[in-house]
């Protein structure tokens, strides 16, 4: 019944934060385009680790004799994570600065550099 | 009973595709931000149903609290 | 021999290139000194001669950066117009210039088999 | 940023030093219970945004100090990678601790237990090193980034909302 | 405990560690921790020229974490390795030269070109951990290492790019753009990782390599790979990045973010040769290698001669100049399924177009240092505003000829001996191409005799009464990449013999790097 | 013109992108997950920890994690420069 179900919500989660940084014309609007693309992301790695009928690979007090689901992924999904919010922490604040000094956030007019 | 889990995985992931396509089209920054979090919510649920407590503790933590934060932070200081 | 570069047809060498640029110049140098010897220095004869005109002063003289390929880019204006105009400086093209590359590659490779 | 109604407030002083227990809760526990030290440092670092959030941030810095952050933020990360560098006895992240019977060092029976605090090595260590370095770290992105919120929005803005 | 069996990881934990450290120590005192930066790189430098004499004597060399035996690959009863490994052969030590030469020169430039700026601290913090995340890509044997170290140079490299923004704004500009597009591209390279781990279960790079099958995803994944990956080295159409960061940061930065785009470029190389090797379509992906380098060259040098900046120039120049080390390994690519044309001279092709990536770091190094000693002494990049500073700098004029005369592919400088190589074998694989590339190398020196004049020659302008030579370690920075550039290209055969063959042969031949970890299963 | 380029690359990219999500190995069935299975195996005897992620974050891929808190160091040392008009 799920099937591939969750890989296309990756996808398009993947496909709205790419619309977002190819069409959408504000700084912040970016941020949370990469934003959204990093969540897609991440839940493509824990799908991948994903095992039908098997439980969090925690050893404490789990119910006996059941399989884990893979836990590479999940370890990955938490770098990933940490790095995600330094990327948003590091592109907001340059956001910021360019608003200091542009006085605006609009892609179209934060263009002094170019040919 | 397995089918219902399932059930319950297709609705949360049709909730987080509709919230993100709301962040996409969203013109006003606060709501964006407010859809964007709540994607990151609604993932950390899901990250829990599939078995990755770790995971989702960390999501919930980060991404739709300190995510949040530091955005409502730059839409105030880009105004 | 050291510095001896094998390139497959052929080979490179910097010291016998050297030793050969010196000998040449040894040559051209001797010949010219065997040259016009009317010559004088602080006379008329070093003076730059502009038509009959006045020099001008040095610092209006000096051809400044954006004028000196004047002509080639004048030349290929139809080449440069559209490239320049390309460099927009807009965010979006950044990332959309990679996604059409991607997906050039990949219809490439995938064509390709 | 100003700070909020008292309500908030006072439900911030009542909440706040909960989560960060919680957080700590997390971060010690992180080889037995699901957490860690990037999960329990990320709890702890939204304490402080809610603090920053309901106070405002001239108030909050009184008792939260940017350079308290960046001292123990340093301090983590040296603790972290001098830990690594301590296994260099046979490599760069070398567990020398576990099953040694020292700290740490508890044999576990393979299989379900109940959790034994006293196991898993070098990983209590590194999870507190890297939850001090996670939590002062994101402690300074929230405070800095509320600090560049004021700084960098226009001024006359900030007079009206006065 | 032999500290000498850990060298690989001392190059980066000793930098790292230094980063770490220098925040406390500069709230005490701000001035030492500039000293302490070059300390540790130059001891990076020493170990990594230490490492590289072991690697081309005795082999690739192999590093497990946290294993009891740093030689100990493969668990019991498994098929690959499970532990992130440092795998470092002859290409990869190769580039690890050319990181650590360059940081640390850019470093000592630094001494004097940043001098009583504040947060100086935050900048020597950062340029340590730029030059950990490249030692990092070019030496991990993990595809997912290889993600966090490009997440960790692209977040540096922003951050020194507008370390100037705190009172201008160009340069959070151009960070603003950077960041951007390496964010999409750290991504998609984790998206390329995470479908390898779902089809195979390895993240290994030689594991993978041995598993690899070329099927749709495997395509996918390598469309997006080198895709994203040449937009970090700065490969036409995905260009625009590079000029506005290369002009914006200060000058010692340019000349490691030059190498910090190398080992991207490096990146492409290691995924197709070692990973694929001659499962994939050889011809199409080494056409669009050679295609991407042709576009490189063509529009980066002619869009080079129309700049005024004179860092925007060197920009394009860089551009221009990667597109021949993509020809070069293009070309090799494309025949590489072909064993007697490979023979003939898809080798040799590689050798150009690997040594010109060790040649372009030094004398575009060089260049932007020098461009920054302009900008050091006379507070502008714009080439109309200078002119007749040949009078005031003569240490900067003999090391700016030097470097132009390389990049233009002089002889007898070391720009020369690489093209020479490239030309000759390109011309067997396709005359065109090599015509092509001769052309690009004139207009080179065209737009580099361009800046010549405006810059240096001339009249002496009053506004540049006061402009004297630049600082002794900047010079010694610029003096001792010349003397490099010249010892270069006087024994083009000595670094070709030792070093660059070698590491070619690392990637043709992929047994080398997997048999390494695989123990030649 | 442009536009309209983009526009059809992105389409072709999202179609690529389904393209991997239908060939992609069936949801909750891993294919091969050796390396997992010695994880879950093993990492309790060898590490001592209860949680397999932990052991695997801290232990067996430490060096991850090294990078990652980096990451996060980096960030932060770039802000502090950014706003470094605000600190002092």
């Amino acid at each position: 019944m799920i099937g591939n179900f969750p890989y296309f919500a990756v996808i398009l989660l993947i496909g709205c934060g790419i619309y977002i940084l190819m069409f959408q014309k504000n700084l912040i609007k970016l941020a949370i385009g990469i934003n959204l693309i990093e969540n897609g992301i991440n839940l493509f790695l824990i799908t991948l680790g994903y095992r039908k009928g098997a439980i969090a690979p925690i050893y404490t007090q789990a119910p006996s004799g059941q399989a884990m689901v893979l836990p590479t992924p999940q370890a990955l999904t938490l770098t990933s994570i940490v790095i995600g919010v330094a990327t948003s922490a590091l592109i907001l604040s340059m956001a910021m600065m360019i608003y200091k000094h542009y006085g605006t956030i609009e892609v179209n007019e934060v263009r002094r550099l170019r040919g | 009973m397995n089918s219902f889990v399932e059930l319950i995985h297709i609705t949360i992931l049709i909730i987080t595709i509709f919230a993100g396509l709301l962040a996409v089209i969203f013109k006003k920054l606060l709501p964006a931000v407010i859809a964007a979090s709540a994607v990151s919510l609604l993932l950390s649920l899901e990250f829990y149903l599939l078995h990755a407590p770790d995971v989702a503790i960390a999501e919930a933590a980060i991404g739709a609290g300190l995510t949040m934060a530091i955005f409502i932070f730059a839409i105030r200081g880009t105004k | 021999m050291l510095g001896l570069l094998e390139t497959g047809s052929g080979f490179w060498s910097a010291i016998i290139w050297i030793l050969l640029v010196l000998v040449i110049g040894g040559m051209v140098i001797y010949l010219r000194n065997k040259g016009e010897d009317s010559y004088k220095k602080n006379t008329e004869q070093d003076k730059p001669f502009i038509s009959g005109n006045p020099e001008e002063s040095k610092e209006s003289s000096h051809l400044s950066a954006s004028h000196i390929y004047w002509g080639f880019t004048e030349a290929l204006k139809g080449y440069y117009d559209p490239l320049v105009k390309m460099h927009t400086g807009h965010i979006n093209d950044y990332s959309g210039w990679i996604i059409v590359l991607t997906v050039i590659i990949l219809i490439v490779i995938g064509v390709s088999g | 940023m100003r700070e909020m109604s008292k309500i908030i407030r006072n439900v911030t002083n009542l909440v706040y030093g909960f989560i960060i227990i919680f957080g700590f809760y997390i971060i010690v526990h992180g080889h037995l219970t699901p957490g860690g030290g990037f999960q329990g440092g990320a709890v702890v670092a939204s304490a402080f945004a809610a603090m920053l959030i309901s106070y405002g941030q001239l108030n909050t810095k009184k008792f939260l100090n940017i350079n308290i952050f960046s001292l123990l933020e340093s301090c983590g990360l040296t603790m972290f990678i001098g830990v690594a560098f301590l296994g260099l006895g046979t490599t760069f992240f070398y567990n020398f601790l576990a099953n040694s019977g020292s700290w740490f060092g508890n044999i576990v029976i393979p299989g379900i237990n109940a959790g034994d605090m006293n196991t898993a090595g070098v990983l209590p260590l590194m999870n507190i090193a890297v939850g001090l370095e996670v939590f002062s770290g994101l402690g300074i992105i929230v405070l800095l980034m509320a600090d560049g919120a004021e700084y960098t929005k226009k001024k006359e803005k900030a007079e009206n909302d006065r | 405990m032999n500290l000498f069996n850990h060298t690989p990881i001392l190059i980066l934990a000793v930098p790292l560690l230094t980063a770490f450290l220098i925040p406390i120590i500069g709230k005490i005192n701000k001035k030492t921790t500039g000293i302490l930066a070059t300390l540790a790189l130059g001891l990076s430098l020493i170990m990594t020229i230490v490492l590289a004499a072991k690697v081309l004597s005795v082999g690739p060399q192999v590093y497990v974490f946290g294993e009891k035996s740093s030689l100990l690959t493969l668990p019991s009863g498994l098929k690959f390795p499970i532990r992130i490994m440092f795998q470092i052969d002859a290409m990869g030590i190769f580039m690890g030269l050319i990181t650590a030469l360059v940081s640390f020169l850019g470093a000592v430039y630094s001494l004097a070109f940043l001098d009583n700026k504040d947060k100086i601290d935050s900048y020597y913090s950062l340029l340590l951990l730029l030059t950990v995340s490249m030692f990092g890509m070019e030496f991990t044997g993990d595809l997912f290492n290889f993600f966090v170290f490009l997440e960790i140079a692209s977040m540096a490299s922003v951050s020194l790019i507008c370390y100037r923004g705190a009172d201008l704004g160009e340069p959070v500009e151009a960070g603003f753009k950077y960041m951007v597009v390496s964010s999409i591209s750290a991504l998609m390279v984790l998206f390329a990782v995470g479908i390898f781990y779902g089809e195979y279960d390895v993240l290994n790079i030689a594991a993978i390599a041995s598993v690899v099958k070329y099927s749709q995803l495997d395509k996918i994944a390598l469309g997006i790979l080198v895709s994203v990956l040449a937009m970090k080295a700065g490969a036409v159409p995905m260009h625009m990045w590079t000029p506005d960061a290369y002009s914006e940061a200060p000058a010692p930065i340019t000349m490691i973010l030059v190498a910090a785009s190398q080992a991207s470029l490096y990146a492409i190389f290691r995924i197709v040769f070692s990973m694929y090797n001659i499962t994939l379509n050889t011809l199409a992906v080494g056409w669009i290698i050679i295609i991407l380098g042709l576009l490189s060259m063509f529009i980066g040098v002619t869009m080079a001669i129309i700049q005024k900046d004179i860092k925007r120039l060197m920009a394009y120049h860089a551009i221009s100049q990667t597109g021949y080390m993509l020809l070069g390994v293009g070309v090799g690519l494309a025949v590489l399924a072909n064993p007697e044309a490979l023979k003939d001279y898809g080798i040799t092709a590689m050798e150009g177009g690997i040594f010109h990536i060790m040649n372009h770091a030094m004398y575009k190094g060089l260049l932007f240092l020098t461009a920054g000693a302009l900008f050091f002494r006379t507070g502008t990049r714009d080439l109309n505003k200078m002119g007749g500073l040949a009078h005031y700098m003569k240490y900067t004029t003999i090391f700016f000829i030097i470097g132009a005369a390389a990049i233009a592919g002089l002889p007898p400088f070391n720009g020369f001996a690489s093209k020479l190589l490239i030309y000759e074998s390109v011309y067997k694989f396709n005359p065109l191409l090599s015509i092509i590339a001769m052309v690009v190398s004139i207009l080179t020196l065209a737009s580099f005799v361009k800046v010549f004049h405006s810059a240096f020659l001339g009249p002496k302008l009053p506004q540049f009464k006061e402009v004297k030579e630049v600082p002794r370690s900047m010079v010694f920075a610029m003096a001792v990449l010349s003397c490099i550039i010249i010892f270069f290209g006087l024994f083009p055969d000595l670094i070709v013999k030792n070093l660059v063959h070698p590491a070619v042969m690392s990637l043709i031949e992929q047994l080398q790097y997997t048999g390494t970890v695989l123990g030649g299963m | 013109m442009k536009k309209i380029i983009f526009v059809i690359a992105f389409i072709v990219f999202f179609s690529f992108l389904v393209v991997s999500a239908v060939n992609m190995r069936p949801f909750g069935n891993p294919t091969f997950s050796e390396m997992d299975d010695y994880f879950i195996k093993n990492a309790q005897s060898e590490t001592g920890a209860n949680n397999v992620v932990t052991s695997i974050v801290f232990d067996y891929r430490g060096f991850d994690t090294l990078g990652e808190a980096t990451v996060l160091f980096t960030t932060i040392v770039g802000i502090v420069a950014l706003f470094r008009r605000i600190t002092k």
